[in-house]
């Protein structure tokens, strides 16, 4: 031991000379740093209670729960997440994964209270001291940890596409099925937005799996047109879907296909069709055999009655056969799908039209019940001048002849007029029938366009011209070209519809040349039979029914589909050919009640 | 690496071997060799660190796996020894005498699995529990959750909703019903017909 | 102890009847005079000692708040060593089954008046150790406590707001979690005996 | 201060494998001492759980022969969470807020090591920025971390200055965390596939190097009051020394080792992230004593100091941090098997981590560092010492017991 050794210590005196670490008023003086986690905030706006908070909380923290003022909506279910500080970690977690981006901790920390209930808050709710906090943690672009891409789908290339009917799109190889099923958060909000309400959430958990037996069952639950909305389907489970709003959302259709694709062979197997079903001795008219009728046909079929279809075309399909072109759904698939709803007992009279061949009278009394899915198969004309110039084409009609298989010959340059996903399907057509430039006209604008995103960029990428804002006024002919007169519109005032009204501009015309002019504005239903019934009709042609039960004012006659509520998507039609057989079987069963309470 | 599995190969039959990196090797060894074994690898080939004792429960197939890793400061890598006991009575040998820390390790073992190391030092002594009369809790058949709901009287007034069966009855509650009835139809034939098989 | 009664001890082995008071604790009622009554609670208040017991992970928050940078000395709160020196029990954070029953034993020997802090989510609905099977989830079953402050950690500034919280409760005579317990005894020392496995403490003893 | 007879009784201290031992299946480690309470020359007495001087909380249940120890028993399973358990019910990415809670000092290790496992198995790629800030974010830790440890070694011998500034300075390290990570003592930070975030703003390193600039001087401070301090030299040196042979014996790992004078270091033996580019040495000492430990603590504070400066100066400026997973909520690891190692202010802390090819660890185990150190050693090393050192002893061997019950 030296002196040394006894003296040095006494050098740590030093420091009372410095000012000292000590914090003045620790509770006002220092807050929580920018990224500090302290209670959480919650943008109830944005938020749209999906409950993936919920799920990946370890310590079942998080509860959703209905939350005043806020009500379920579509692609929101109205539930808030609650959160218990008698569980929560501060982990951040629930924040890194919110899919919307709602959720946030704010730099508050300090909350004391001596009473063990009062922990548990609805962030953005209750009234909290901290609930407007701009500062702390939130989720930054690479915290997150969703994955916002979509798998890919593998596509033809646009310039080999562009010379042939083939189907586009490839489908999804095993791996890429996996990868975008696997980014599925199974929160359910897409289950409300779909018409006939898929569940959605289970069949991509069988993909995920690799059950796709359970998958195609899952789906024949809900809907036997699978095959078909795998790929013609709108999706507007997609336009709800939570992933959808911070990137992209899953590819909910193109997962069903896969499914389809992979169990197609053995699918009466699967799904044990073919196999005896209870028979009852009510026997059923279905008039129009498209994707309504087929439907209630299907599940009418389970119930037991004997099913007849009237069907004025010599094959089935409707729409999907005679609306969409072969590239987006080969004829084979529909054949062999609708094979499966016949393979369970259908009887299908062909090219017998309801109204001519036979009255509706008369089947409305011979049967018990009668569901009529006619669909809306007549083009709308524009009321313009030159409707019955040679070249000028209506939409629908044009896909009807090349469905039948014909290739007519269009010329040089086609204009399309509409904004819809039959505009797209004529113009992407007309590309593949050789016209070198294609042109579409719309009133609006690209935001206001009725179709899909998706069918707008493929056609540009197959060189589909887009001119907005314009509108024809008047077609003529001089030589051997159509000399199309347009004008130029502007967005007015929100419409009914809550799309901005174009008006025109006056004095803005010009004219375009080309050789054929497709109009592709609109279809409306043909229900010149009802008379025959004394079934009643709107003013708009569609039958007058009641829209929960399909019934109209003749009680064992059913409409639905594109009949019924006016032009739609197949998944609509669909859904009301389920809820036919529904009501059909209440009807049927309990005669004199009402169909609801 | 290779060398030395190969040699331990020779010596005691080595059941099956896995290099998960280049200083990192699982070699499974029979239970009445694998005490030897460790020795050896320790005396011979220089594994003279034992860094941990563990086990796992392969409730499935019936067996615990205890799992020794040695290491080796010359060569800087670990050979883990892997043993398969039965499950109905799972003893294995105490290796107390080759490390002062195999004993603390065996207690623990002993107590969160109940595998006996006969011989090992206050090996029946409980260590980290006390007053434990249930099955050892890191068997793959405790549930601590249910456990700990039943014992430690969680905080009440706790519910949650589902979103689809919220939104279910908020917004679709007819066409809801028409899903569910026509989903008990399509499967009740389905169920039928695959009976009937 | 005489040497004889050490000698009864080394022969007889100890029993914890004889030497401790197994009597049942009173609830104390405070003083009738009112300006009496506010000086005692307003000493009360300022003289926070805390019971040096890092009962879980909060511990390593204890430090900071009693060292140079947080430096509580100045509102009248000080770690203590022993339970009868302190008036203010942290529970910081989980409770395993084991510890348990020596923070009973170490609050049961604490004098009046005595509080109890609870630190964190665990001691609200068993926090992120919920599902464990060895910590307890709700410490209002086993003692009475008088201030809960979240978080997890909570900060130091969290826990000093705790005490302020504390201090006012105090100084308003609402602080009651001691004669709480006194009061449902039988209630406290029967959740504690459910889950207490080896229960071999006297009734009550301090 | 040390009486002759205090000196007498260390020798039995220093009993080494060395000695003949007669039965080879009862060594010295595995002997049960039998004391006669009854006689009236032994005391048994429980130092903690409820102790000033314990790292945490444990129990040691000491037989005292005057105020000498010659039987002591650790007790632990205080703070026993079931982490191994509650891990097996979370999926992967649920376990890596839970993980950090198992070392209350050291928390990042935890994430890291399980991150490390989890990307092993499921072979994931960490980009070379997230390495980069991993390395710091562990040396920054591992700073805190020793800091307090070191006030913690001065106060359990009655120094208690060192004690404040060791506190208040891991106080700022943990400023400094809370800006890098939102969190100050449970960073959560490190999670599979890299880190969460980047730094708040360029102007961090700056700041960082403000709080090392404090340290270093703290540390001129320290020296003069603690290492050249009479009382501390004298109580210390040649406490609980450790021979070298006791080393691999004991398992024992990290400073304790390296003041044996054995080379181990995880961080030179088995590089991980991105020591292998960092220049350093490894701090080796021979003494072995209490002395000697917390010296050698002393200059690992330093050696971090000079390692983050360097990570600063090497790390790339830009790139990502973490690279994207898969769906979190269905991820599935492949099955397989793994121990990783990483080397904490206290030694070898491990993970090995079995998995089945679920969503769910099949099987966690936790290496904790202090594992062996302050269970079998601890029980060793306190026969011969005086009641009044065993808390000093017990903080220099750097005991953590959440750590060691998990």
């Amino acid at each position: 031991m030296s002196l040394k050794d006894v003296l040095s210590p006494f050098s740590a005196w030093k420091r009372t000379l410095e000012k000292p670490f000590t914090i003045k008023k620790p509770i006002t003086e220092r807050e929580g740093e920018d990224r500090y986690r302290g209670f959480h905030v919650n943008d109830i706006e944005k938020c749209i209670g999906c409950g993936t908070c919920e799920e990946i909380c370890q310590n079942e923290a998080i509860d959703m729960v209905e939350s005043y003022p806020i009500t379920a909506n579509k692609g929101d279910s109205g539930l808030r997440p609650q959160i218990d500080y008698g569980r929560c970690c501060w982990c951040a977690l629930c924040v890194d994964v919110c899919p919307t981006g709602s959720l946030g901790m704010s730099n508050d920390y300090i909350w004391v209270t001596p009473n063990p209930d009062e922990w548990v808050f609805k962030p953005g709710i209750d009234e909290k001291e901290w609930k407007d906090d701009d500062k702390g943690y939130r989720r930054t672009e690479e915290a997150w940890l969703l994955d916002p891409e979509q798998e890919p789908m593998p596509v033809l290339e646009p310039e080999v596409r562009k010379n042939t009917f083939k189907e586009m799109a490839k489908g999804y190889q095993v791996t890429m099925a996996l990868e975008e099923a696997s980014r599925c958060l199974e929160c359910g909000i897409c289950i409300e937005a779909c018409p006939t309400h898929m569940d959605i959430p289970e069949y991509i958990r069988a993909i995920r799996e690799n059950r796709l037996e359970d998958g195609l069952k899952i789906l024949y639950d809900t809907n036997p047109f699978s095959e078909s909305c795998g790929r013609v389907c709108t999706a507007r489970c997609q336009d709800v879907c939570v992933l959808g709003h911070n990137g992209e959302p899953i590819a909910i259709r193109w997962l069903k296909r896969y499914i389809t694709d992979n169990t197609y062979e053995k699918r009466n197997e699967i799904l044990g069709i073919g196999k005896p079903l209870p028979e009852s001795d009510k026997k059923i008219v279905i008039i129009g055999g498209g994707p309504s009728g087929l439907t209630a046909a299907f599940y009418l079929r389970n119930y037991g009655y004997q099913i007849t279809i009237y069907e004025k075309h010599d094959k089935l399909g409707g729409m999907l056969r005679y609306g969409i072109p072969e590239y987006r759904l080969p004829k084979e698939v529909l054949d062999r799908e609708i094979k499966t709803i016949l393979d369970t007992g259908v009887e299908v009279k062909y090219k017998v039209e309801v109204g001519k061949d036979v009255s509706l009278k008369e089947l409305q009394e011979t049967y018990d019940a009668v569901f009529i899915s006619v669909g809306a198969q007549k083009g709308t004309e524009m009321p313009i001048e030159g409707m019955d110039t040679l070249g000028v084409l209506i939409g629908v009609d044009f896909l009807d002849r090349i469905a039948e298989g014909e290739r007519p010959d269009l010329g040089e340059k086609v204009i399309v007029v509409g904004g819809g996903n039959t505009a797209m399907d004529v113009c992407r057509s007309s590309v593949r029938l050789g016209a070198k430039e294609v042109q579409v006209l719309y009133r609006r604008t690209e935001q206001e366009m009725p179709a899909n995103d998706e069918e707008i960029e493929e056609a540009k990428e197959e060189g589909v011209k887009f001119e907005f804002l314009t509108s024809p006024v008047k077609i003529s002919r001089k030589g051997d070209k159509l000399q199309v007169e347009c004008i130029r519109m502007k967005l007015g005032e929100p419409d009914s519809s809550g799309r901005r009204r174009p008006v025109a501009i006056e004095g803005s015309n010009y004219v375009i040349e080309a050789d054929t002019c497709v109009m592709a504005i609109g279809q409306k239903v043909d229900s010149e039979m009802a008379q025959q019934a004394n079934i009643k009709t709107t003013r708009w042609g569609t039958f007058d029914i009641d829209p929960t039960t399909l019934q109209t004012n003749v009680k064992n006659v059913f409409a639905g589909g594109d009949c019924g509520f006016g032009p739609d998507d197949a998944i609509r039609a669909i859904a009301d050919g389920k809820k036919a057989a529904y009501f059909i079987n209440k009807f049927l069963t309990k005669k004199g009640e009402p169909l609801i309470d | 690496m290779e060398d030395i599995l190969n040699r331990l190969d020779q010596k005691f039959y080595v059941q099956a071997r896995y290099v998960q990196r280049p200083n990192l090797a699982f070699v499974t060894l029979k239970k009445n060799v694998a005490v030897q074994a460790i020795t050896y690898l320790r005396d011979v080939e220089g594994f003279r660190h034992l860094v941990m004792i563990s086990a796992v429960d392969y409730i499935e197939q019936n067996m615990f796996q205890l799992t020794y890793i040695l290491h080796n400061y010359q060569l800087h890598s670990d050979i883990a020894v892997r043993v398969e006991l039965d499950r109905e009575n799972p003893v294995m040998d105490s290796l107390h005498h080759l490390w002062a820390a195999a004993q603390v390790y065996q207690r623990e073992i002993k107590e969160m699995f109940g595998i006996d190391f006969p011989g090992s030092p206050r090996v029946d002594e409980p260590m980290i529990l006390e007053g434990w009369d249930n099955i050892p809790p890191m068997r793959k058949e405790f549930d601590t959750k249910k456990y700990s709901e039943e014992t430690y009287f969680p905080r009440e007034g706790r519910a949650s909703c589902d979103p689809v069966k919220i939104m279910e009855k908020k917004l679709y509650r007819v066409e809801a019903e028409v899903k569910y009835e026509i989903k008990r139809v399509v499967r009740d034939n389905r169920n039928k017909s695959a009976d009937a098989n | 102890m005489e040497d004889k009664e050490i000698k009864n001890v080394m022969d007889e082995g100890f029993k914890p009847e004889v030497y401790f008071c197994d009597a049942r604790p009173k609830v104390v009622t405070p003083v009738a005079n009112k300006f009496v009554r506010k000086f005692y609670n307003w000493a009360q208040a300022n003289s926070l000692w805390i019971l040096a017991f890092g009962t879980g992970c909060g511990s390593i928050e204890l430090p900071p708040l009693y060292k140079a940078r947080y430096d509580v000395s100045r509102f009248g709160i000080f770690p203590r060593p022993t339970p009868r020196q302190a008036g203010v029990f942290i529970i910081s954070g989980y409770l395993s089954v084991k510890t348990l029953k020596r923070v009973i034993r170490s609050y049961e020997q604490m004098q009046n008046p005595k509080f109890v802090l609870g630190l964190g989510s665990c001691t609200v609905n068993g926090g992120m150790y919920f599902d464990s099977y060895n910590t307890i989830n709700r410490l209002d079953y086993y003692l009475p406590v008088d201030v809960y402050i979240a978080g997890c950690m909570p900060r130091p500034e969290a826990l000093i707001a705790g005490f302020n919280e504390l201090k006012k409760l105090i100084k308003e005579g609402r602080a009651e979690g001691a004669n709480k317990y006194v009061e449902n005894l039988d209630w406290y020392k029967a959740n504690q005996k459910k889950i207490i496995k080896d229960w071999d403490l006297p009734e009550y003893n301090w | 201060m040390k009486s002759k007879e205090l000196s007498e009784t260390i020798e039995i201290n220093q009993q080494t494998p060395t000695k003949t031992i007669l039965n080879p299946w009862q060594p010295f480690w595995a002997e049960q001492k039998e004391f006669d309470l009854k006689s009236g020359k032994y005391l048994k007495i429980w130092h903690g759980p409820q102790h000033p001087g314990v790292t945490g909380n444990m129990a040691l249940e000491l037989t005292l022969q005057g105020d000498v120890v010659v039987d002591c028993k650790t007790h632990v399973g205080y703070l026993h969470r079931g982490f191994e358990k509650l891990m097996e019910r979370r999926k992967f990415i649920q376990c890596f807020p839970i993980v950090c809670r198992i070392c209350v000092p050291e928390p990042d290790y935890n994430e890291y090591l399980f991150a490390a496992a989890v990307e092993e198995l499921a072979g994931i790629q960490v980009p070379e920025r997230g390495q980069w800030i991993r390395t710091l974010v562990l040396e920054m830790i591992r700073l805190a971390s020793l800091t307090m440890g070191l006030g913690g070694q001065a106060g359990a011998f009655g120094l208690v200055p060192v004690g404040q500034w060791g506190v208040a300075h891991r106080d700022f390290i943990l400023d400094l965390f809370e800006e890098l990570t939102g969190g100050r003592i449970y960073h959560m930070y490190i999670i599979p596939g890299g880190v969460r975030q980047d730094f708040p703003d360029d102007e961090f390193p700056h700041r960082v190097e403000l709080v090392l600039q404090k340290l270093e001087k703290l540390i001129l401070d320290i020296e003069k009051l603690m290492f050249n301090n009479a009382v501390f030299k004298a109580r210390t040196k040649g406490l609980g020394k450790i021979p070298a042979e006791w080393v691999e014996l004991f398992g024992i790992t990290g400073t304790n080792a390296r003041a044996a004078g054995v080379p181990i270091d995880v961080r030179k033996d088995n590089p991980y992230l991105v020591y292998e580019q960092l220049d350093f040495e490894m701090i080796l000492g021979s003494a072995s004593d209490v002395y000697e430990r917390s010296l050698l603590r002393k200059e690992e504070i330093l050696n971090s100091i000079n390692l983050i400066r360097q990570i600063f100066k090497k790390m790339p400026n830009k790139g990502e941090v973490r690279i994207k997973l898969p769906n979190v909520l269905h991820w599935k690891v492949p099955a397989g098997e793994t121990y990783v190692r990483a080397e904490t202010s206290r030694g070898e802390m491990g993970y090995y981590m079995v998995t089945d090819g679920s969503e769910y660890p099949r099987r966690v185990h936790v290496r904790g560092a202090s594992y062996t150190h302050a269970m079998a050693l601890l029980e060793q090393l306190a026969v011969g010492v005086s009641i009044a050192d065993v808390a000093g002893l017990m903080v220099s061997l750097q005991t953590c017991p959440p750590e060691i019950e998990r």
